[in-house]
């Protein structure tokens, strides 16, 4: 199965090459998404995509494009006022049986979500709930999938996962006000990871913290992804970070996927002139200085439009 | 710990500001106690020259100290626990007057606050969770009942249930006409529980509102957090997204509103009681009020603000409990 | 001169009569009263304490005699059989019941009457001496005639044993001030309190006490078993009460009585007693200030008052009209003075009103109202707050004086404020009260209202006992008093009392309005033996003593 | 980043055209009122009169027409609010956002007083206050209710300037060489109206509210009419017991609606604070009408009943409002809602 | 000689049991036309160095020199000092106040600092706003902030800066809160302004690239200390202290776009 579908991204033969012989984990095809608001937004717009066992997919594009959007839509966490307007998901599990996500309903739903596909939220340094402790909210993932699970294999497998993501076991009576971000964040990575799922969509884990802190977390993905083969939506707007991370990128553009290459392929050859842009917008740190400053060329009126949104993330 | 020694200094200038207004406040304002009581007597009937005589007395003929020395006074009294005595109710001291009003106020309005705390609770942190429902357009509505006159209400029950329809006493925490007195049996506390259902019910009418849509609101906000949409994520039973995650963190600031609504609440309820005859602190004010009987005012007046200073102590202390971001605060 | 009714010799009881004696049948049924009080009740069945309950003023402790303050009757002999004055009344014998016991089973003695009126305590100025002639005779010396004193001494003095009070002398307790306060009135007298009157101290709670029948009393036993005092706080409250048939007895202000008569499950009586006048702060020579100084003004004032609107809608047609000699219309009616106006005027004369004022000098500006001198009327009538027949009265007299061209406004203000004011004088017009005398006399208005002994320049706070608010001065009238309290003969009283009511009659230093009902309800249904129309045998209230007592005595079930 | 949402107005919600209706409606009621009706204190009329016509909510026990003291009432009544409600929040204005704009030891003890008098129980302070008081007008009432009434609003306006201190643009002007008072004045104060609004209606409502009290008890306002002393009147004169509703009921109602209707209006406000507040319920709605047209995907197959209010499904249910951009600074909210 | 000179500064906070140092010992020296950045970690300080310089917070020890002489902390001198010193902030929405006009945020520094009065007024509001390419002016004086996008506002907050005729301007991350292709214009801008006016500027960035490209000198601030500066070019190409390394290592680098994935697969392989 190809990634390419309807009249979709732009794409380049290495892709089509890279895609040979991979295994689909979870399918969309035809994703819109809109809010019912005043007008009506159409924050995704038939976006498809394919993501296969064990890789990692970069998800960019700017403030606003819906990237979170589409990655609720994955998930089936639209809230009011979205609605989906088309598209379907599919997740091929492991054993062999496709589940169609779009139509999975209460428990089945719930039984679905953590297990198969988990997620690490935007905001995830207020992703744990303030006022009960980690390990309780860590229990919570376990008794709710894994009623047959001891008190004490829980409190196991706690552990297990905080030292996996290099914290501290003994966190695990702390409250979230006294982790650092870092730490929520990896105590977010180990939660997403205790089930083991197939999937992991982590939306900009990393864009509240510093360089240092990030890159250590970002290794920690790795290195996880490498351990246990769960495909990563990797979505930021960090491009030249995508591009260090992820084996395949799909560049969105106002809801739309307008571009979906190999790492390599986007850096070296973008295809979309808006990929381009982004690329430009990050001045290599020991390259030269391409259109930026100081050489008297200027585009400093920028898109002049604008996005109303300017992001705090 | 540094938040508890600020906590414990607030409460102690606090404390020391209600009673340094309470000793000042009569002693700045004009009226002389002897001259009014004697008026009051004088209009009952007949008055001896004896009896003025033990008034003057018992007023104890301001002495010629300075306002610091009586202030001095007042504190070594204060701290033997010595109000003074009531002069409407001569001669009882102040203390037993309250000792005796204090637990029919803490058990009506303490039993009230709490089932209106947790109702306005319950129902606004559902009417934030199915917004846009039926139970969330009831909220407005709500606002009606906060806006009542408490006793106004209270005056209608009574009207409609004590007179009309004869469902409830009309006066008393308990059969004043059956009991001689509190006694320790099943009776009794029936008869107490009956009593205090008008008056209860008053308070939980005229406060649930506030609770409710305070609820409602944080409900809402809260709901819009990172946190609850991981816990859907994490495909948690809905009940438990809603308890532990959600009404949790929402109720947090209607706990800590909790101590000082509570003042509010004893504040209002001063009315009520008086409408229902309830033998509370908040009667024994009015009735101290009513008869210029000075030592009595001052102790019931020091008692609600201790009541206040100490719900919200206990809110303080049940608040670290529940919010580890304040007990951990150092 | 006595204060008794028609007796020319100064015998005040016959004494075959009295001993109270029950009717009707007896009956377990608690009798359920309010009188009044308020919670918390704080137990002091003391009489010298002011907090006294009622049950202890003639419910336990009893008086010599029985004064019916609505009749002109010989008053009831209680613990005394009789008493007689001297001729120039220096001396007062009394001859006391024989066979009387305190409830704790001592024998009642002249020593106890004698301790009554001679403890620290109780010790009246005007009595030098009294003694007890021998076991059941008293005599009561004065230093001057004391006529004017009988009333005090048998009607309102209660007998304590001595035996018990002598033992609390010295007693302490504490003042509201923090202070000590030393003697009999440091004395709560909460246990089983002695007396020798009808009922029995039985239990008490902050809000309710419970009297029985004593089984010994001299009157014999009474037929109610039971009594309960509750307390109550709001009138509203006891009105509901009195609705729902939850109180038997009791006295209060119920706008429409045939509301709660109409079952026939109770009786009622109205019993008007007490006037209500405008206090006029008249006297401009001990430093009043107002217009109402000027007589002119009170009588302008006097004449634009409708006080049949005022019964009407103020008192809900309740009150009684008044005499503007303050003698109590139908009790007192031969003390008025020929020529003098039988009742005040019960409608307004706008036009008479206008001549005074006009005669005086007074003219109209041009909104209507009178001044002199460039300087209009006007005038603050105030009422205590939350007395709202007073209230309402004050608003429909400013109504009235408008009509009148004269400016009066009405504002309520607090008992502080309307204490204050009518003692020392800082006011214009207050809306208050006059305590009617408790026998068929008016003397004691007369007196304590009227005379320039018993008021102080504005600015001294007038001593307790001293009523004379409105600063009234007329020699002639203090003359004509003075006079009248040194004999016991009606004629020579009631010249005086001519001279009297001219001049206040005329100076209107406070103007009559009505005289304030008195509204007695009563469980008739299951009791029987209260006072009535028809038979007032004595003052109704359930919160006079002493004759509620007598009439807790005389009250027996149905059955 | 809240104010970047400030700017939107007050949507006519139904909500706060009921409130503008019933507030607009009484105040219009005390303007004209007095005017159409007859003298409040006139007593010119047969007493205790039932509803009749020439007489709509017929007379006291004095004959007076309760109508046009009703409307005399209302004047006082709103006056009595108004000028308490003026103090009250010029008090906590001056207490709370000096305070949280200067910090330091001024805040400290401001705090410290505003917490005291948080504490000190109102009701019973202005009972004593007002029985001490012998002379008590209007104003002295209002004046009362506006010195016991401010500390509620001083704490939430105190913890509102303190966020809003830090600002940017608070920073800004300061850089810019604007003086402290015009930074308070200009910069920082409009940004407290939506929440000034509120309080200081919340504050007149709790002055109506506390005056009924007052003067229940007896110590209302002398010489003037306002709802608490017409209740009073009414509860003394005995109107209930004596079936005169139309003399009882009426105040207590006004007071109710013209609260009912500043609470109504306040929670306008409070949708514009907190626009959360005002989206969510409207998000729900919305994606309710989408579903039943068909819109949504996932609605067309649950077209199966109960499931689509129900809270049952977290995920197709509503329990957000989706926008986590724009998300006020959430401290803000908690602050306003703690106090 | 012109110039902003800092010596020695030192800010202490108290915090919940004892004192933060928060910025230890950093001197430099801005001159005209020519722009230092300052970078590090978060929480190192930088933005308090910004802010004493812009008399935000005043240092707990150490001076501010403008021109050579110390800088008053009130009153004229310091109304001085600001006419000559100004600073943008990081985030444009919170800059500018959400119930004022673009007109009134740049007229009343015109104002304050007697640059313009009356009828100059208007003209000297257009003239900065075509300054900072925000033209037609008359449309854009009128807008509120909210009526403007994220690039627009840092244009109007720049804008401000210059109107008192500023020659040195902080600029605390100015662009890190502007989306990614909004990010060049508005530096390109301050650029062009650095240039044009010669400008002194202090851009504070947790960027490294942008603070290469954009700057004449970099210090690096590590925990309040500076830990290395010199000339641009030199630091990032060759940096001497350890904490410049690990920043360089730990800034995403598109060129080596998946070096991340293959070091881990390598160190797995190795671990293994
Ligand atoms: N609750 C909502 N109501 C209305 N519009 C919304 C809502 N949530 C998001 N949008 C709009 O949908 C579009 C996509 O939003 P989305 O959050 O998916 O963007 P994003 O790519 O994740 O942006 P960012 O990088 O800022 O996180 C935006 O234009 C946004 O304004
Ligand atoms: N007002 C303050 N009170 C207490 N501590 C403060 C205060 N302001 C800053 N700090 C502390 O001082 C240190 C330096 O903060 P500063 O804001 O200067 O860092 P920064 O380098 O600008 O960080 P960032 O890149 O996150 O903006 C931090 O540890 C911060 O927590
Ligand atoms: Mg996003
Ligand atoms: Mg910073």
């Amino acid at each position: 199965m190809t990634a390419t579908t309807t009249a979709g991204p732009l794409s380049s033969a290495t892709h089509a090459d890279y895609l040979e012989g991979l295994e689909p984990v979870l399918t969309a095809h035809d994703i819109s998404i809109d809010y019912e608001v005043d007008p009506p937004v159409h924050a995704v717009r038939h976006a498809s995509l394919t993501l296969h066992r064990g890789e990692i997919l970069g998800l960019a594009g700017e403030s606003g494009c819906g990237k979170t959007t589409l990655a609720y839509g994955l998930n089936r966490l639209l809230k009011p006022p979205a609605i989906l307007r088309s598209g379907e998901v599919t997740f091929h599990d492991a054993d062999g049986t496709d589940v169609d996500v779009v139509a999975l309903r209460d428990d089945a739903l719930r039984a679905f979500r953590w297990d198969k596909v988990s997620m690490v939220f935007q905001g995830a340094m207020n992703s744990l709930n303030p006022v009960i402790s980690v390990r309780k909210q860590l229990h919570d993932v376990m008794t709710t999938h894994r009623p047959q699970m001891t008190r004490a294999a829980r409190d196991e497998r706690s552990a297990e996962l905080l030292a996996l993501v290099g914290v501290d076991p003994a966190r695990l009576d702390s409250f979230a006000h006294e982790l650092s971000g870092g730490m929520r964040q990896r105590v977010m990575i180990a939660m997403a990871l205790a089930l083991n799922p197939q999937v992991m969509i982590m939306d900009e884990p990393t864009t509240a913290l510093d360089v240092v802190v990030q890159r250590g977390i970002l290794r920690e993905i790795m290195r996880l992804r490498e351990q246990f083969r769960f495909a990563v939506v990797f979505i930021t707007h960090d491009l030249p970070m995508l591009l260090e991370i992820s084996d395949r990128i799909a560049v969105m553009r106002a809801g739309e996927i307008v571009e979906i290459d190999t790492a390599e392929s986007i850096y070296t050859r973008a295809q979309h002139p808006y990929t381009r842009e982004l690329l430009t917008a990050f001045p290599s740190l020991t390259g030269e200085r391409g259109s930026f400053v100081r050489t008297g060329r200027s585009d400093e009126t920028g898109p002049s439009a604008g996005t109303e949104k300017g992001d705090a993330s | 710990m540094k938040f508890y020694l600020r906590r414990i200094g607030f409460y102690a200038v606090t404390l020391w500001a209600a009673i340094s207004l309470n000793f000042f406040i009569p002693r700045l304002l004009p009226g002389d106690p002897f001259t009014i009581i004697m008026a009051k007597l004088q209009r009952a009937g007949d008055i001896s020259p004896q009896v003025e005589n033990t008034i003057r007395l018992m007023l104890g003929a301001a002495e010629d100290k300075s306002i610091w020395e009586q202030y001095a006074d007042y504190w070594a009294n204060l701290f033997q626990g010595n109000l003074g005595v009531s002069v409407t109710q001569f001669p009882t001291p102040v203390t037993e007057l309250i000792g005796d009003a204090l637990p029919w106020t803490l058990g009506l309005v303490g039993t009230a606050t709490v089932i209106s705390f947790v109702l306005g609770i319950g129902l606004g942190a559902l009417a934030g969770w199915k917004r846009g429902s039926w139970v969330d357009g009831l909220i407005p509505s709500t606002t009606m009942l906060q806006s009542l006159p408490y006793f106004w209400v209270a005056l209608i029950f009574i009207f409609v249930f004590s007179v009309t329809l004869r469902w409830f006493p009309i006066i008393g925490g308990y059969d004043v006409f059956g009991f001689n007195g509190p006694e320790w049996t099943w009776a009794f506390v029936g008869s107490v529980i009956y009593h205090a259902f008008l008056p209860a019910l008053t308070i939980v009418i005229s406060s649930v509102g506030g609770w409710l849509l305070g609820m409602r609101n944080m409900m809402v906000s809260t709901l819009s957090e990172d946190y609850i949409t991981t816990a859907e994520a994490k495909g948690l039973r809905p009940r438990r997204v809603f308890t532990t995650y959600a009404a949790r963190n929402a109720a947090m600031p209607s706990l800590a509103g909790f101590g000082v609504s509570l003042g509010f609440v004893v504040a209002g309820s001063l009315v009520m009681e008086q409408v229902f005859t309830y033998p509370g602190i908040g009667k024994l004010m009015i009735t101290a009020v009513r008869n210029n009987d000075y030592a009595l005012m001052q102790g019931t007046f020091l008692v609600i603000t201790l009541a206040v200073l100490a719900a919200l102590f206990l809110m303080d202390v049940i608040y670290g409990f529940i919010d580890p971001r304040t007990r951990h605060h150092g | 001169a006595g204060c008794s009714g028609g007796d020319d010799n100064g015998d005040t009881g016959t004494g075959e009569t009295g001993a109270p004696a029950a009717e009707g049948a007896a009956t377990d049924r608690e009798l359920v009263i309010w009188a009044g009080s308020q919670t918390p009740i704080t137990a002091n069945f003391n009489p010298y304490a002011v907090g006294v309950l009622h049950l202890a003023n003639g419910g336990i402790y009893e008086t010599l005699f029985n004064y019916n303050k609505v009749k002109d009757v010989d008053p009831t002999p209680m613990l005394a059989e009789s008493s007689e004055w001297n001729a120039d009344g220096t001396e007062l014998t009394v001859k006391l019941r024989a066979g009387v016991t305190w409830n704790d089973g001592e024998a009642f003695t002249a020593d106890d009457v004698v301790y009554s009126f001679t403890n620290e305590t109780a010790k009246p100025s005007y009595l030098a001496d009294a003694k007890a002639a021998d076991d059941t005779t008293v005599v009561f010396s004065f230093d001057e005639p004391a006529f004017a004193n009988e009333f005090a001494i048998l009607g309102s003095t209660y007998i304590v044993p001595q035996h018990v009070f002598s033992t609390h002398e010295e007693d302490t307790g504490e003042s509201a001030e923090g202070g000590e306060i030393k003697g009999l009135i440091a004395w709560a007298n909460a246990e089983s309190p002695v007396g020798t009157g009808p009922y029995l101290l039985d239990t008490t709670s902050n809000a309710a006490y419970t009297a029985k029948a004593n089984p010994d009393y001299w009157g014999g036993a009474p037929k109610v078993a039971s009594l309960r005092y509750v307390g109550i706080d709001a009138n509203q409250s006891a009105e509901d009460l009195l609705t729902t048939g939850q109180i038997d007895w009791t006295t209060m202000f119920v706008p429409d009585p045939e509301r709660i008569t109409a079952s026939g499950a109770y009786g009622y009586v109205n019993t008007p007693v007490d006037p209500t006048v405008l206090y006029t702060c008249a006297n401009a020579d001990l430093g009043c200030e107002g217009a109402q100084t000027d007589v002119a003004v009170r009588q302008a004032l006097n004449l634009a008052i409708d006080r049949g609107t005022i019964n009407e809608k103020a008192f809900v047609g309740l009150a009684k009209e008044i005499s503007p000699t303050f003698a109590l219309l139908g009790r007192d009616d031969k003390w008025i003075a020929d020529g003098m106006p039988a009742e005040s005027p019960q409608t307004a004369d706008a036009a008479a009103a206008a001549k005074v004022l006009e005669d005086a000098g007074y003219t109209k500006d041009a909104d209507g109202f009178y001044g002199k001198d460039g300087k209009p009327v006007e005038l603050t009538l105030t009422s205590v707050d939350g007395w709202s027949d007073y209230n309402n009265a004050a608003k429909l007299i400013e109504e009235q004086a408008r009509a009148a061209g004269l400016k009066v406004t009405a504002s309520t203000i607090s008992w502080n404020e309307f204490a204050d004011a009518r003692v020392s004088g800082d006011f214009e017009l207050i809306m208050g009260g006059v305590v009617g005398t408790s026998i068929a006399d008016p003397f004691q208005i007369y007196r304590e209202w009227f005379t320039g002994d018993y008021t102080q320049k504005v600015g001294t706070a007038l001593e307790p006992g001293e009523w004379n608010f409105s600063r009234y001065a007329n020699d002639e009238v203090d003359a004509a008093v003075a006079t009248a309290s040194q004999t016991n003969d009606e004629a020579v009283k009631k010249e005086a009392y001519a001279t009297v009511q001219k001049h206040i009659v005329e100076d209107l230093p406070y103007i009559p309005l009505v005289v304030n009902a008195s509204q007695t309800f009563f469980n008739s249904t299951n009791y029987t033996g209260w006072p009535t129309e028809d038979d007032m045998y004595m003052f109704p209230p359930s919160w006079q003593g002493p004759s509620s007592g007598l009439i807790l005595s005389k009250v027996g079930g149905t059955e | 980043m809240a104010e970047r949402r400030k700017r939107i107005p007050l949507t006519w919600s139904g909500k706060l055209v009921a409130g503008v209706v019933l507030v607009g409606g009484i105040i219009l009621f005390a303007i004209v009122g007095p005017w159409v009706t007859q003298d409040p204190r006139s007593s010119d009329n047969p007493a205790m009169l039932p509803p009749e016509p020439g007489h709509w909510l017929g007379t006291t026990s004095l004959g007076y027409d309760t109508l046009a003291q009703l409307a005399e009432g209302a004047r006082g009544s709103l006056l009595v609010g108004l000028i308490a409600g003026f103090i009250a929040i010029a008090l906590a204005l001056l207490i709370g956002v000096v305070g949280g704009y200067l910090r330091g030891w001024t805040d400290e003890f401001l705090s410290l007083v505003t917490g005291i008098w948080l504490v000190i129980p109102g009701l019973p302070l202005m009972i004593v206050i007002a029985s001490y008081l012998e002379v008590r007008s209007l104003w002295v009432v209002a004046l009362i209710l506006g010195i016991t009434g401010w500390p509620g609003a001083a704490v939430v306006l105190r913890s509102q300037a303190r966020s809003l201190r830090v600002r940017d643009y608070v920073s800004a002007a300061r850089v810019a060489g604007e003086r402290t008072p015009r930074i308070i004045l200009v910069e920082v104060l409009p940004n407290l109206l939506p929440l000034l609004a509120a309080q200081f209606l919340g504050a007149v409502l709790l002055a109506i509210l506390g005056e009924a009290g007052l003067s229940y008890l007896g110590l209302g306002p002398n010489g003037s009419i306002t709802w608490g002393t017409m209740l009073n009147e009414a509860y003394t004169g005995g109107a209930l017991t004596r079936g005169a509703w139309w003399w009882f009921v009426p105040p207590g109602v006004m007071i109710a609606l013209f609260g009912c209707g500043l609470s109504l209006i306040n929670f306008a406000i409070d949708e514009v604070v907190n626009p959360k507040l005002r989206l969510a319920p409207a998000a729900t709605k919305r994606v309710r009408k989408a579903r039943r047209s068909g819109r949504d995907k996932l609605g067309r197959q649950e077209a199966a009943p109960a499931a689509a209010d129900a809270p049952a499904a977290p995920g197709v249910d509503p329990h957000d409002d989706g926008d986590p951009h724009d998300d006020g600074d959430p401290t803000e909210q908690k602050e306003k809602v703690d106090a | 000689m012109s110039s902003l000179e800092v010596r020695h500064l030192v800010k202490d906070f108290k915090v919940r049991g004892g004192k933060l140092r928060a910025v230890n010992d950093v001197s430099f020296t801005l001159e005209p036309g020519r722009t230092i950045a300052v970078v590090g970690e978060s929480g190192s300080g930088k933005s308090t160095v910004a802010r004493m310089i812009a008399q935000l917070e005043t240092p707990t020890s150490g001076e501010i020199l403008l021109d050579g002489a110390p800088v008053a902390r009130r009153g004229r001198a310091l109304a001085v000092y600001r006419h000559q010193v100004q600073m943008v902030f990081q985030d444009p929405f919170a800059s500018l106040n959400p119930y004022h006009t673009v007109a009134h945020h740049l007229e009343r520094p015109l104002k304050i600092h007697g640059v313009a009065k009356g009828d100059a007024l208007r003209p000297a509001v257009h003239g900065l706003l075509e300054r900072v390419n925000l033209t037609p002016a008359e449309v854009y004086a009128a807008k509120q902030p909210h009526e403007m996008s994220g690039g627009q506002r840092q244009r109007v907050a720049i804008a401000r800066a210059l109107a008192p005729g500023a020659r040195f301007l902080v600029a605390d991350e100015p662009v890190s809160m502007l989306d990614v292709s909004i990010r060049l214009g508005v530096l390109n801008l301050l650029a062009r302004l650095q240039r044009e006016e010669n400008l002194g500027v202090l851009y504070i960035t947790h960027d490294l690239a942008t603070a290469r490209h954009f700057s004449d000198e970099i210090i690096v601030m590590y925990r309040g200390d500076v830990v290395e500066r010199g000339p641009s070019d030199a630091v990032i190409l060759d940096p001497q202290h350890d904490y410049t390394k690990t920043l360089l290592a730990a800034a995403p680098e598109p060129s080596r776009h998946g070096r991340l994935r293959d070091e881990v697969r390598a160190e797995l392989a190795a671990g293994a």
